[in-house]
């Protein structure tokens, strides 16, 4: 994904003006909505107006152009060539538990087990006598794709009890229900466990889940955080992606629980 | 005719034409996007299908459509009669003071966005409702809580049902030696008939449109439910659960969903309104 | 016999009849007259404490039924309202059928089986003259009846309950002059079991039905009784001026 | 003419009667007692949980850290300015119509029967699907954009049921003599509407436009689809707005920690809806109308 | 001159009034009578076409106005009523002020500024003996009016806009007898400038008052005219029996 054009930002910083609009993902929005707050003091003149409605909106927005720009918390699938991806930031994806609940661990054949209602009690996976609640994304969530795809559990064989949007409905669902597993955004999780909410992130295949675990790229179930566009979007759009990518914004994605990406050819400008 | 009566006649034909062509406006784009889906799956595969998993072929509406009616009728169960007597509250029982205060705070209750109700179901509620088994996030939640937002609707139009009804009427009762529930019963409650039968209505439109609360409180798994226990997924909340994600043909079959809680609304108003259509 | 003493009335604070004090007997008939807006009707609802129902309203000063406080005679509102039936200015049946009017205070207080709730309703509209004209359509709409008609039905509604004491704002003042007078007679003929309390604005009327009358005035805005008395001594000689110039003019 | 007196001393019906009276007015206050308890119970649950992050900052700053800081000064004023739009487009057009259904086309014509059923259904037209329609329409077809217009028409659709309905019965329940009293002054029907009808039947509008306008509050759904999501404060009506009910609704279901914030917006906007219910009922005081209770009989 | 040829009055398809055929001079009164029901109310309702705000009802028939056709008389529905103005058996103020009742017809049909307004108001009021009662609370709700007052007030906001024709629906039914007696006297000093019909089931006023009188009289559950002339020569000398038998009854 290369974006060689630096010309914009060369000659006309604080010049730049003009409308953007983002639509996308529920998980990118309020990162990129900090970043253009970031952007917008930076050119005084340009606007960046960010909606969310989820990944998928994000993508087929982008594609029609009705935004300029789209955000997906997942990769682009192979029949999304059409698009360009720019990842901006990672995120995990992590099994959560109330934090009364005494396992530390699941192995992938218990997890896949849980799900597929082979498993009904946590006693049977070494915790206390009671049944399992399972908590599991709606169809069509980029975060169950990236967790059916890990596991590779065939989303008809599921069982849930509870099926949940928004990873805070996963979260207060887990708190309020103590013998709940459930899975979501690490960094969501993690902001959560900071603000002291009962949670607990399970551990997975030995590593930790953590933002740290996914940023060394240890985690095995991680995901792209990215900005979708066409082949040729506009300069504003260009220097808006490269902002989001550059080093300047490193401080408010870590405050969002994300690991920032400092691979990306153009940040190193 | 006065030009005055002639300019007014033709505004309010033309804004009722206009208020009815919004419904129509609506239905046509509900059919339009989910013209191929129905082409393409056919409408009898929505009842017959296996299973509700669109991204691997399988679009089961039925048990959404159980889930959608039962929260969205015991909500009415719930809300109609607490309502009623709430309006009749007002006029007939409540000191007058009392009578002011209870209408602000059902005025009140009309206007907490479903998100509220939703993050106190989640918080407050479900906990509750989990000490009977599960998560607590099933039909009886999401119907308790619903019940409680289509409230103030039944207690409003019964509230204005109610004091409409004629005081010589009730005066006279009242001087045949008529006991207040006797007044309320026999008089009230006939005149204000079709004032509350609208409210009726109105609260079970109401609630089976209502999306978010129902879809933070009811538990989503598509499945038909044994109980009130169970976990159940309604189509107003699949639609706003898949449809940010959804890729054209899953979304074509999200508007199916759409259409099809239209047309349930729509056969439920005009069986309801058939029967109760007030007497004049 | 009911009695009041010192009643007063008012409507959110402004009085509207100060002091009233008259008494009833039973086999005699009271007539209220006065000018319009003397209080009169105010006056009669405070009685059955139909001023209960009127938001603002404010009773003062005590009313006896047989020499005791009304309150404690009758056991509750609903019993004391049975036993001192009213009948309204304005014709107000109730939205339903003929026959339900009459049978639904019957029913309420527990008079009766079918059959006799048939009689009851047709003894009570042949007494006040409805039968003829409305056997054929009983089960039909109240409302439908023309005004008059409409105001004996409500007679006949309330004569069904066989009350003690009968209050009438002004009953044939929406009654042509063959059903007024057959109500007179009815009046007259009740007499005998009933105590009766009627307002009317027909001088004549109060003078052939009456034993005793009671005038009303308004005087700075409140209204009072300025004359209470047995009727001929009132119509032939009162001392008082207003009342001597308000009786004498028989007209209307 | 022979009357017989008959008082039966007690009679068992009576006895049934008196029971039947406390089994019904214990019900309707159990029931009354219901309604404000629970309503007092979520009331307390938001104040206790939000009250205490409301200060003058926060209702004017703006909002930063995705809501976790800062105010919902831009918030609020999007509110205002949707629900400005919606009750400007939905108000006379629901009385028009009233009038159309109660005055002008007769109740059981084949037109007001067609107009009332199709108010129906749109009554029972989940907000989702108005979310969708109005971006469909408002946003894309009609070019509106994501904007406080587009959220203020979607939700002014929403509405028009509640308002048509209430605004019907409001002008229904006015009695006939008042219509002919004016026919036989010579008033025109439209005078006799709008000078006699209309204002005997304030108070019950007034009451369908705040149940409207509590409606419109609440709605979540409808408006991140159409007005957005943008919590930046509106320079034009063209510009997208986040309204105070979507803004709760992300900081409690997509903010991690959000809570408090929800909560403490929550709680603004109930006290808008105080604002509001209070100022109609004080206009309707005002201007001498309000519903006084039918006549409760005191025992 | 107001006439009506081969009036027929129904509801709902069931006549209650059948071929009346009657005349109104200007200067003069013409009085209708008799019993309850018979129709008096539903004919002049259709004088003034206030029938087609009646749902179901419906009038055949022809109603001329100086000999013509009352439809090309009057270019509208709401001219017709206002030169031919109707008061109504029950009061019926507007939910407004007493001054705004008045005011509002007179504003509507373009009558008078300000001042002129007031004027007007008085003047109305003071006609109906109802200044000296509400001059100081002009701005106070006509509701809160008794039922006399009320009755008084749509008197005056009729005769506010000076009609030529006047329509009365027993006019004096809820009026006492010194107002009563006022707006007989009312009528006599009218009669020179209007046509007046005035429905009462007083027969005293009939005589006094009018020029002719019509008696109305159901006969098969239908009102009709059973006899229209000279006031005195019905009251002296009516060659029909029901007439002779109704009239004589000089009760109520
Ligand atoms: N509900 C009410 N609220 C306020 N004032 C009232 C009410 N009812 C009556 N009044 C006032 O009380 C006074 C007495 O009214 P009331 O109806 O008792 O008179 P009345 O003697 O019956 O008159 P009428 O002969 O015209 O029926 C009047 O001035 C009237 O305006
Ligand atoms: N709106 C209506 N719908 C159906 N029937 C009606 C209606 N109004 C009146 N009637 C019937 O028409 C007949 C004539 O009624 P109308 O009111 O004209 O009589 P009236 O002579 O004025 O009686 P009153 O002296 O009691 O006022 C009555 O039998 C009545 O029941
Ligand atoms: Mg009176
Ligand atoms: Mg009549
Ligand atoms: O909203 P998502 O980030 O879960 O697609």
């Amino acid at each position: 994904s290369g974006s060689p054009s630096s010309e914009v930002s060369v000659e006309a910083d604080g010049n730049l003006s003009g409308k953007l609009t983002l639509t996308g993902s529920s998980t990118v929005a309020p990162l990129v909505t900090e970043i253009a707050r970031r952007f917008e003091e930076r050119h005084p003149k340009a606007r960046i107006d960010v909606q969310t409605g989820g990944s998928g909106k994000g993508i087929a927005d982008a594609r029609m152009g009705v935004a300029d720009i789209g955000m997906a918390s997942r990769a682009l699938k192979s029949d999304e060539t059409d698009l360009t991806a720019h990842q901006i930031a990672a995120d995990g994806v992590g099994l959560i538990v109330h934090s009364s609940n005494p396992i530390e661990e699941l192995t992938a054949e218990q997890v896949n087990s849980i799900y597929t209602n082979q498993t009904q009690n946590w006693k049977d996976v070494g915790g206390d006598e009671s049944e399992i609640i399972v908590v599991h994304k709606a169809e069509g969530r980029a975060t169950l794709d990236v967790f059916l795809n890990h596991f590779s559990i065939d989303n008809t064989t599921v069982k849930a009890d509870v099926i949940v949007g928004e990873n805070e409905h996963g979260i207060k669902t887990v708190v309020g229900t103590e013998n709940a597993i459930g899975y979501v955004s690490i960094g969501t999780a993690e902001a959560d466990i900071a603000a002291d909410v009962p949670i607990r992130l399970l551990s997975l295949g030995g590593v930790e889940a953590s933002t740290a675990t996914v940023a060394s790229g240890e985690f095995p179930m991680s995901r792209p955080l990215s900005l979708i566009t066409t082949d040729s979007p506009s300069p504003l759009a260009m220097e808006f992606i490269r902002f989001c990518q550059s080093t300047e914004v490193h401080d408010l994605v870590r405050s969002q629980y994300f690991v920032p990406v400092t691979s990306e050819p153009n940040a190193a400008q | 005719m006065p030009r005055s009566d002639l300019l007014l006649m033709i505004i309010s034909r033309v804004s009722a034409l206009l208020s009815a062509a919004v419904v129509l406006v609506i239905l046509g784009f509900l059919f339009r996007e989910a013209t191929p889906a129905l082409l393409e799956i056919g409408l009898s595969r929505f009842f017959t299908d296996r299973s509700w998993h669109p991204l691997s072929g399988n679009f089961n509406l039925k048990p959404m459509i159980v889930a959608t009616l039962v929260t969205s009728l015991g909500a009415v169960a719930i809300a109609g009669p607490l309502g009623i007597a709430s309006g009749l509250f007002v006029h007939f029982y409540a000191p007058p003071a009392l009578a002011t205060w209870h209408r602000r705070i059902v005025e009140l209750l009309a206007g907490i966005p479903s998100v509220v109700f939703g993050l106190w179901g989640l918080v407050v509620l479900a906990p509750i409702i989990a000490n009977l088994g599960g998560s607590g996030q099933n039909l009886l939640t999401a119907t308790v809580v619903l019940g409680l937002m289509v409230l103030p609707t039944v207690a409003v139009l019964s509230d204005n049902a109610v004091a409409a009804a004629p005081r010589e009427a009730i005066h006279g009762a009242a001087a045949l030696g008529m006991s207040r529930w006797a007044i309320v019963w026999e008089i009230v409650l006939p005149e204000s008939r079709s004032g509350i039968a609208a409210g009726v209505i109105l609260a079970l439109t109401r609630a089976l449109g209502e999306t978010m609360a129902v879809l933070m409180l009811a538990g989503n798994v598509v499945e038909m439910p044994t109980s009130l226990l169970s976990p159940g997924r309604t189509l107003n909340a699949n639609i706003a659960l898949e449809l940010g994600y959804a890729s054209t043909s899953h979304r074509s079959v999200l508007f199916v969903s759409g259409l099809i809680l239209m047309l349930v609304v729509s056969v439920i108003v005009i069986v309801i309104s058939r029967r109760g259509r007030p007497i004049r | 016999m009911i009695s009041s003493e010192n009643l007063s009335v008012s409507y959110h604070g402004r009085t509207v009849l100060r002091n009233a004090s008259v008494a009833a007997n039973p086999g005699r008939v009271l007539a209220l007259v006065g000018p319009s807006g003397c209080g009169k009707s105010s006056f009669l609802a405070a009685l059955n404490r139909m001023t209960d129902l009127i938001p603002g309203a404010n009773v003062t000063g005590q009313i006896s039924f047989d020499g005791r406080p009304i309150d404690r005679v009758f056991s509750s509102r609903t019993e004391l309202r049975r036993q001192v039936g009213m009948i309204f200015q304005k014709p107000n049946p109730f939205a339903m059928s003929i026959r339900r009017n009459i049978e639904l205070a019957l029913r309420e207080h527990g008079l009766g089986n079918r059959d006799e709730l048939r009689q009851i309703t047709e003894r009570a509209l042949r007494d006040v003259s409805l039968w003829d004209e409305v056997q054929d359509r009983l089960d039909q709409s109240a409302l439908e009846l023309s005004g008059g008609q409409q105001q004996r039905l409500c007679i006949a509604r309330a004569i069904a309950l066989k009350p003690q004491v009968l209050l009438m704002d002004e009953p044939c003042s929406a009654l042509d002059p063959i059903a007024a007078e057959r109500v007179e007679q009815l009046i007259q003929s009740m007499r005998e079991h009933y105590t009766i309390i009627i307002v009317t604005h027909n001088l004549g009327q109060a003078r052939r039905l009456a034993d005793h009358v009671a005038v009303f005035w308004t005087r700075g805005g409140v209204g009072e009784i300025v004359e209470y008395g047995p009727t001929e001594a009132l119509f032939e000689a009162s001392s008082n001026e207003i009342v001597k110039s308000y009786l004498s003019g028989e007209r209307g | 003419m022979s009357i017989t007196r008959s008082i039966e001393p007690s009679r068992p019906d009576q006895r049934k009667h008196t029971i039947r009276e406390y089994v019904a007015t214990l019900a309707i206050w159990c029931a009354a007692c219901l309604v404000m308890g629970i309503l007092a119970w979520i009331l307390t649950d938001i104040a206790v949980r939000g009250v205490s992050q409301i200060n003058i900052s926060f209702l004017l700053d703006d909002v930063t850290d995705a809501g976790r800081s800062g105010g919902i000064g831009p918030v609020i004023l999007s509110t205002i300015l949707i629900l400005l739009v919606t009750l400007s487009v939905s108000v006379p057009l629901s009385i028009a119509t009233a009038i159309a259904l109660t005055e002008q086309i007769g109740y059981d014509s084949l037109l007001a029967r067609f107009v009332r059923r199709c108010l129906d259904i749109l009554a029972g037209v989940p907000s989702i699907v108005f979310g969708l329609f109005g971006n469909a329409f408002f946003t894309i077809t009609l070019g509106l954009g994501y904007s406080i217009l587009s959220g203020g028409l979607t939700l002014s659709c929403m509405i028009l049921p509640i308002l048509i309905r209430t605004a019907e019965q409001a002008i229904n329940s006015v009695p006939m003599e008042h219509r002919q009293a004016a026919a036989a002054l010579g008033l025109t029907r439209s005078s006799t509407l709008f000078r006699v009808v209309i204002p005997a039947a304030a108070p019950a509008l007034a009451a369908g436009v705040v149940l409207g306008v509590g409606r419109a509050l609440a709605e979540t759904a409808a408006l991140i689809f159409t007005s957005g999501y943008v919590a930046r404060s509106p320079e034009s009506l063209f510009d997208s707005g986040r309204s105070l009910s979507v803004h709760i609704y992300d900081l409690a279901m997509n903010v991690p920690n959000g809570g408090a914030r929800a909560y403490a917006t929550a709680c603004v906007l109930v006290a808008i809806l105080l604002v509001i219910n209070g100022t109609t009922a004080l206009l309707l005081k005002v201007a001498g109308l309000g519903t006084t209770p039918q006549g409760r009989d005191r025992q």
